[in-house]
């Protein structure tokens, strides 16, 4: 199938496999990735996409098959081994050593050109602020990565793909974290590299994004290539297709067809609420049979604002009333118990054990409601494996059995084993940070869809998403510009382009 | 190490054959070590079995090893440093069992078949308050070590003393750390030496009552370059230098092969009907005038 | 729009060799059953070494001497289960034995005493607790802070030397000594403790909150649980049984010991790693660390039945640890790929 | 579209009353010069207490107190900023120690026998490493079994006994005894180990590779760091200079104790632990484990001047620690509200 006039490719993968015990990542992998060329894959959550590219990072061994690197086979051993060969790697969990600066973070593969690498620091400087230059980057590069934004550690971990001069560089999700200004950014160095000869390849479920970036597109269903377009030789619903095998998934966010009555009940108040230097002054209502989205570029605090309303931290200014009380929870635990809960932001880290099972993970935190006999501190079990089972069925969460462990499942049914935990408790409240984050198009329209059941009723939602396209749900949108709430904008309908709008706006004067 | 020989039964065939259970204290404490092997050898002398396991300084452990010596119904049990108030366990399941229950460099107390007392306080601190009565500008450094029995006893011998003598007042005191006990000795002797500059001319005396502290109080006057002298207990050849130059000043040495001997005795009389007793080992007081002689008469030290 | 056939991918299902196939299977259950496998070797081997092994007063022996040290290990156990450390249980072991033979010889009722021994313990699980989850310390220094104190407390309160309570006290000897239906006592507290243990970790709300907190701390807070009240928990039920422990030691040697219990410390940690390598994928679980206190108590046993030097009981001990845990590691590995 | 205004945003800055801002700033100096701060009250304390504190040659004993331990703790401090552990470092001190000194007696020549004491030490770093990272056994067990066969193998080539040189090889003894321009020789090692330790964990490229591996396995792995190899020789760091103090305490206390060196893995814990304290957030680092290795030692001396009971420094370690750790984890903590 390859045009003769193309030149040779880069890297050839030819009928690629691998499997981790019983689940097989891949079964026979073959695309060709050509220099100069953005190359987009696309794929629902576990399609193999990542595997794909560890296997180019030499971080996974294939078990058969054959990777050619500029027309000869070879099988890379190790991470270093690809960097020899030229690969540069964001990969799609942030790789990043927490108590080093952005500078030595940058630099870490970077071989010392001095004995023992001796006095090597200012060339080391020097190479990461040259990079930090390209990409514009406005944080301090010396202070602990740790003390940044996941934003701006995801920045990080771009710039480190950028240090030294790769031939290919792979992009796992990298604009996953990012807001619009920041992706541009990101895209223009996309155009540079490959005007430059480099190959890049680029994984995202931002099928805009695909379209907009990508001068070939490989798709992915269920370790195997389904789908090859060329730039311009697609339409989106060819893409959609390809990725969930159906044709009648939405891929846009639908509008709720009506705003939510002024008289309805406001179950959730908030009033100059200030805490550190990222929430300064955050105030808003929220009512009954409401999604309010808070909309805001990366840093404008919003994940601070949900953590210090379900308790995780306490502010140190202003008011909060729930149900018409005055609510200022001292724990989360506390603010469980008033009905309010969060799903967040990462959801490996803050809200799944991996290793326990889908069971274990649902019922997590709520163990007391599975009591056999309330003042006696035992267990039922069979009653709180049927309350998975119910949610495992009207959730739609694919998985083996209740017992397996949710590292196996794939990113969109992690999350929603996180809202199934939510939804077997007695919830009013559920705040949403990035619900849909690295999900595929499939389950994240399944998302929203359980988000608007949700308060559809009786409930309410806070939803942050920073891509605002999706926003689009909501009944109201509260804009966050540096900490502080700036304006609403009423729904339904709200574009991305209001939104905006008012971001910007709202910056340029205060800045 | 130990020679028992796996699945010999303990049966005891006739009169003279035995198996004998030794719980030791801790092989790195030299004078224990030295008690058990000459215990152990000279039952083996006898054609007795013997079956040695080291608790390493710990009671329960001890504890442990005497139950199992229980069960496999060895037909004596000798313990070496605890006591009875240590070895509850031990002394009850022996008693239900009637094997008799030996304490070496122990005393004798009730239920115990037989014990020799390695305490002997009073040698080296009497020869020690002869020697240091009249100085003028006396200080006393004293090592203690109060989880040991015999440490426990020397300190109070001391104290006793040196009431006597009206120098209680002149005495300082270090509880010395184990394990570690070398260095911990050499640090406090170090800052002591600081607390005591040779410019103010005090006469300084050191008292350790085991040999290990000694050892480490020599190794710090090596280090300040100061002499001072050191009274302890427990011969071996790692003190024959410090004897020689003059750093240890005086050493009890307790004559161990003899304890074997004794244990071997006091084991026969308990078989024969006798009474429970109690003896006192064979000591010599070795300071730097009577060394070559004590050498001669025990060539096992000379290395 | 060109739906094109992806370049040659291969069809076929990648087929695994049958020697490949069964070597994992065989990985798989060294992995999961190598300390157990340990368990029965020992068991095999010392019988033919040593006619006294097999017998039922020897293995009776074995189980009593693991009782109190499998005490200790179980309470340790939760700690661990709870994704943090407790380097101060040895020393706790003793001060609960030191302060129950003190608090008798000095008059009061034996009961009192140990109640006023086992609370001590229980503050100083509260300090450990505070230090971990208050003020955010990290375990291992926060329980190396406070065992080194206890070393310290230890000395002061004992002033250094054995408090004998074995002539005035019998009726306390009676505690820990002697049988039951012909089974040593210690034997039947050890099953008690377990059984408690084992419950409280599996089968309440308490245990399964532990285990979140274990398995990832901020998904568990956020999820609900107290964290910093389950670990707290964690240290003052470690510290309770250490307690208990240390009264049952000065009961069976019949006396307090400033140091007695401070070995506990260390034979814990390799019980319960070795036993988070039985059946379970590297989780710290009762059972399992029975096992492990068995194991190495049947090592001990049998070395010394047989006759080896003691050191060899340390190499035993190490390379019994070393190995198992290794196996284990390896056959999960294995089985994976 | 509406913009509108969100309902009653209070315009005024929340600002900070001036108090709060200097506790702030209080809490962050605390955190950061906790452990300095705790070191220079007890220099102070101690002139006041004993006249005999501040004077040369006893702080010159202080820094020869701190030598030996200072040069295992620095050795440790690389394996802690790697993220690993090792437990067995004291074991192997002894080790080396017996080593040296049973091939001395045995007529091999004093460098041979000190080459090969720090060989063997060599070894068993490589053991550690192999376990750790090509077995992939956690580090804690690891190092717990190696140190309890360690355990095992120094009593069976030493019988259990201290191996005396004092008399034969004077010359052995010069190694640590005496002093060089009135500076007690153990204080130059000290000087020169840590500064070599300095520069390989700062300075060169394979201290970054290790600290990136300590910091964050993963992303050093995937940044093409080879952590395996990385951790292993941060093992096989430790364990050389593990050895050499071996060694030198061999030479400065005249012979090989089977247990001599058996206390630096605690010692070395607590410094590195206070160490990481002082200036870094909670990282481990040279400068650091030094400040702790010679506030231990300060203590130590001082309360020996002072003729305080050696129970009590341990209840000083303990605090010391805990309050040094404490401090600085509230102190961060407040200063990043
Ligand atoms: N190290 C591993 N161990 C076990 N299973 C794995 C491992 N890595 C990947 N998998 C599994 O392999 C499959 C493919 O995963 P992969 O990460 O390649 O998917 P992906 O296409 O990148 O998905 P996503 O869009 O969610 O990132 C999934 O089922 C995943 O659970
Ligand atoms: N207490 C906390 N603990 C851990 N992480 C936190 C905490 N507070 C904030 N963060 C992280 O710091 C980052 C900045 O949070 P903030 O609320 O200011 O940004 P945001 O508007 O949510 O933007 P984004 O999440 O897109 O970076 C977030 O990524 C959040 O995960
Ligand atoms: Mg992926
Ligand atoms: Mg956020």
């Amino acid at each position: 199938m390859i045009d003769a006039a193309q030149p040779t490719p880069l890297i050839s993968a030819r009928g690629l496999t691998k499997s981790f015990g019983a689940v097989r990542a891949l079964r026979g992998v073959g695309l060709d990735i050509l220099p100069g060329q953005v190359h987009g894959l696309v794929g629902a959550n576990g399609a193999g996409k990542s595997t794909f590219l560890n296997m180019l990072a030499g971080v996974v061994t294939p078990d058969g098959g054959e990777l050619l690197v500029d027309g000869r086979p070879t099988v890379v051993s190790s991470p270093r081994h690809a960097a020899d060969l030229g690969f540069a790697f964001i990969y799609q969990e942030l790789a990043l050593v927490p108590e080093f600066s952005a500078i030595d973070n940058m630099t870490i593969g970077v071989r010392p050109t001095t004995f023992l690498g001796l006095g090597d620091a200012r060339r080391r400087k020097a190479i990461a602020r040259e990079v930090a230059a390209r990409l514009d980057l406005r944080f301090p590069l010396d202070k602990p990565v740790r003390d940044l934004s996941i934003a701006e550690r995801g920045l990080v971990a771009i710039g480190r793909a950028l240090v030294g001069d790769a031939r290919f560089v792979s992009m796992d999700e990298p604009t996953a974290s990012l807001s619009d200004v920041e992706c541009e950014r990101l895209f223009d160095i996309v155009r540079e590299l490959t005007a430059s000869g480099v190959a890049v390849a680029y994984v995202s479920h931002r099928l805009d994004e695909i379209e907009e970036l990508c001068d070939a597109v490989t798709v992915f269903k269920d370790g195997q290539v389904v789908a090859s377009h060329e730039r311009g030789g697609y339409t989106r619903d060819d893409l959609v297709l390809g990725i969930t095998g159906a044709r009648d998934v939405r891929e846009t966010v639908e509008s709720p067809d009506a705003p939510v009555s002024r008289d309805a009940e406001v179950v959730l108040s908030v009033r100059g609420l200030a805490r550190g230097p990222r929430v300064h002054d955050v105030s808003f209502d929220l009512r009954r049979g409401e999604i309010l989205g808070l909309a805001g570029v990366v840093g404008a605090g919003r994940t601070e604002t949900l953590r210090l309303i379900f308790g995780a931290e306490r502010p140190v200014v202003g008011e909060m009333t729930l149900g018409g009380a005055p609510y200022r929870p001292r724990s989360v635990a506390d603010a469980i118990g008033r009905g309010v809960a969060l799903v967040p932001e990462e959801r490996r880290s803050q809200a799944l054990v991996m290793d326990e099972s889908v069971l274990v993970n649902t019922k997590m935190g709520g163990w007391r409601s599975a009591r056999a006999v309330s003042w006696l501190p035992f267990v039922a079990d069979g009653r709180a494996r049927a309350t998975a089972r119910t949610m495992v069925e009207r959730l739609g969460i694919k998985t083996g059995s209740i017992n397996s462990a949710v590292r196996t499942l794939s990113g969109g049914n992690q999350q929603k084993v996180v809202f199934a935990r939510w939804l077997s408790r007695d919830v009013g409240i559920m705040l949403l940070d990035e619900p849909t984050r690295g999900v595929d198009v499939g389950a994240r329209r399944q998302i929203w869809a359980t988000a608007e059941e949700f308060a559809a009723a009786g409930g309410a939602v806070v939803v942050v998403c920073s891509e605002l396209e999706e926003l689009a749900v909501c009944h109201r949108v509260v804009v966050m510009v540096e900490g502080r709430t700036v304006g609403e904008i009423a729904g339904p309908g709200v574009t991305e382009a209001d939104m905006l709008e008012a971001i910007y706006t709202q910056e340029r004067t205060s800045s | 190490g130990c020679s028992g020989t796996p699945g010999t039964g303990s049966t005891d065939d006739g009169d003279g054959s035995l198996t004998v259970g030794i719980v030791s204290y801790d092989t790195t404490t030299l004078a224990a070590k030295a008690e058990t092997d000459a215990a152990k050898s000279a039952m083996e002398a006898e054609g007795w079995e013997v079956v040695t396991q080291d608790p390493k300084g710990d009671a329960a452990q001890a504890n442990t090893i005497c139950t199992q010596f229980i069960t496999r119904q060895v037909d004596v049990i000798v313990i070496s440093v605890f006591d009875t108030t240590q070895m509850a366990q031990c002394m009850t399941g022996a008693a239900s069992a009637s094997i008799p229950v030996f304490y070496l460099a122990g005393s004798l107390q009730d239920g115990v078949a037989g014990a020799i007392s390695t305490t002997v306080a009073p040698p080296i601190n009497e020869y020690m308050i002869d020697q240091i009565k009249d100085l003028p500008k006396l200080k006393i450094l004293a090592m203690t070590l109060q989880p040991g029995a015999p440490c426990r006893a020397r300190e109070a011998d001391l104290d006793e003393k040196l009431e006597a003598a009206g120098l209680s007042d002149k005495i300082e005191k270090h509880e010395v750390v184990v394990p570690g006990q070398v260095t911990d000795a050499q640090n406090a002797t170090a800052a002591w030496l600081q607390a005591n500059p040779e410019s103010e001319g005090s006469d300084l005396v050191i008292w350790a009552c085991f040999a290990d502290p000694a050892m480490g109080a020599y190794a710090a006057l090596q280090q300040a370059g100061r002499q001072v002298p050191i009274y302890t207990w427990d011969f071996s050849a790692q003190v024959v230098e410090p004897l020689r130059n003059g750093s240890l000043a005086a050493v009890l040495a307790i004559d161990s092969a003899g304890e074997g001997a004794q244990i071997v005795q006091l084991i026969k009389d308990h078989q024969a009907g006798g009474e429970p007793q109690e003896v006192d080992a064979a000591t010599t007081v070795v300071t730097p005038d009577n060394l070559d002689e004590f050498l001669a008469d025990h060539p096992e030290f000379a290395s | 729009m060109t739906l094109t056939e992806s370049p040659q991918a291969s069809p076929e299902l990648p087929t695994r060799s049958l020697a490949a196939r069964i070597g994992r299977r065989t990985a798989a259950i060294l992995g999961r059953y190598g300390a157990l496998i340990a368990l029965g070797v020992l068991l095999v081997i010392f019988s033919f070494a040593s006619p006294y092994f097999l017998t039922i007063p020897n293995l009776l022996q074995v189980l009593n001497q693991s009782a109190l040290g499998a005490i200790v290990a179980g309470g340790l156990t939760l700690v661990l289960a709870s994704g943090q450390f407790d380097l101060s249980i040895g020393y706790m072991a003793s001060l609960a034995g030191i302060i129950v033979t003190i608090l008798m010889l000095q008059g009061v009722p034996i009961p009192v005493a140990i109640v006023i021994a086992l609370l001590a313990g229980v503050i100083v699980g509260v300090v450990n607790g505070f230090l971990v989850t208050v003020l955010q310390v990290n375990a291992l220094v926060a329980t190396l802070g406070t065992g080194s104190a206890l070393i310290g407390v230890n000395y002061f309160i004992s002033g250094g030397t054995p408090q004998p309570v074995s002539t005035q006290f019998p009726e306390f000897l009676q505690i820990a000594i002697g049988s039951w239906l012909g089974i040593p006592k210690p034997v039947f507290y050890m099953a008690g403790a377990l059984l408690i243990l084992w419950i409280v970790l599996n089968k309440t709300d308490f245990g399964r909150n532990l285990r979140a907190t274990g398995g990832n701390v901020e998904a568990a807070k956020l999820a609900g649980v107290r964290t910093g009240g389950v670990t707290t928990a964690a240290f003052v039920i470690a510290a309770l049984f250490a307690s208990i422990t240390g009264v049952l030691l000065a009961s069976s040697i019949g006396s307090g010991q400033p140091t007695g219990g401070d070995n506990y410390t260390l034979s814990s940690f390799a019980a319960a790693f070795l036993g988070s390598t039985v059946l379970r994928e590297g989780q710290f679980h009762i059972v399992g660390t029975l096992v492990g206190v068995v194991t190495v108590a049947v090592g001990f046993n049998g070395l010394a039945l047989v006759g080896v030097p003691s050191f060899v009981q340390f190499l035993f001990q190490g390379i019994l640890l070393i190995a198992a845990v290794a196996f284990s590691s390896i056959g999960r590995r294995l089985s994976r790929e």
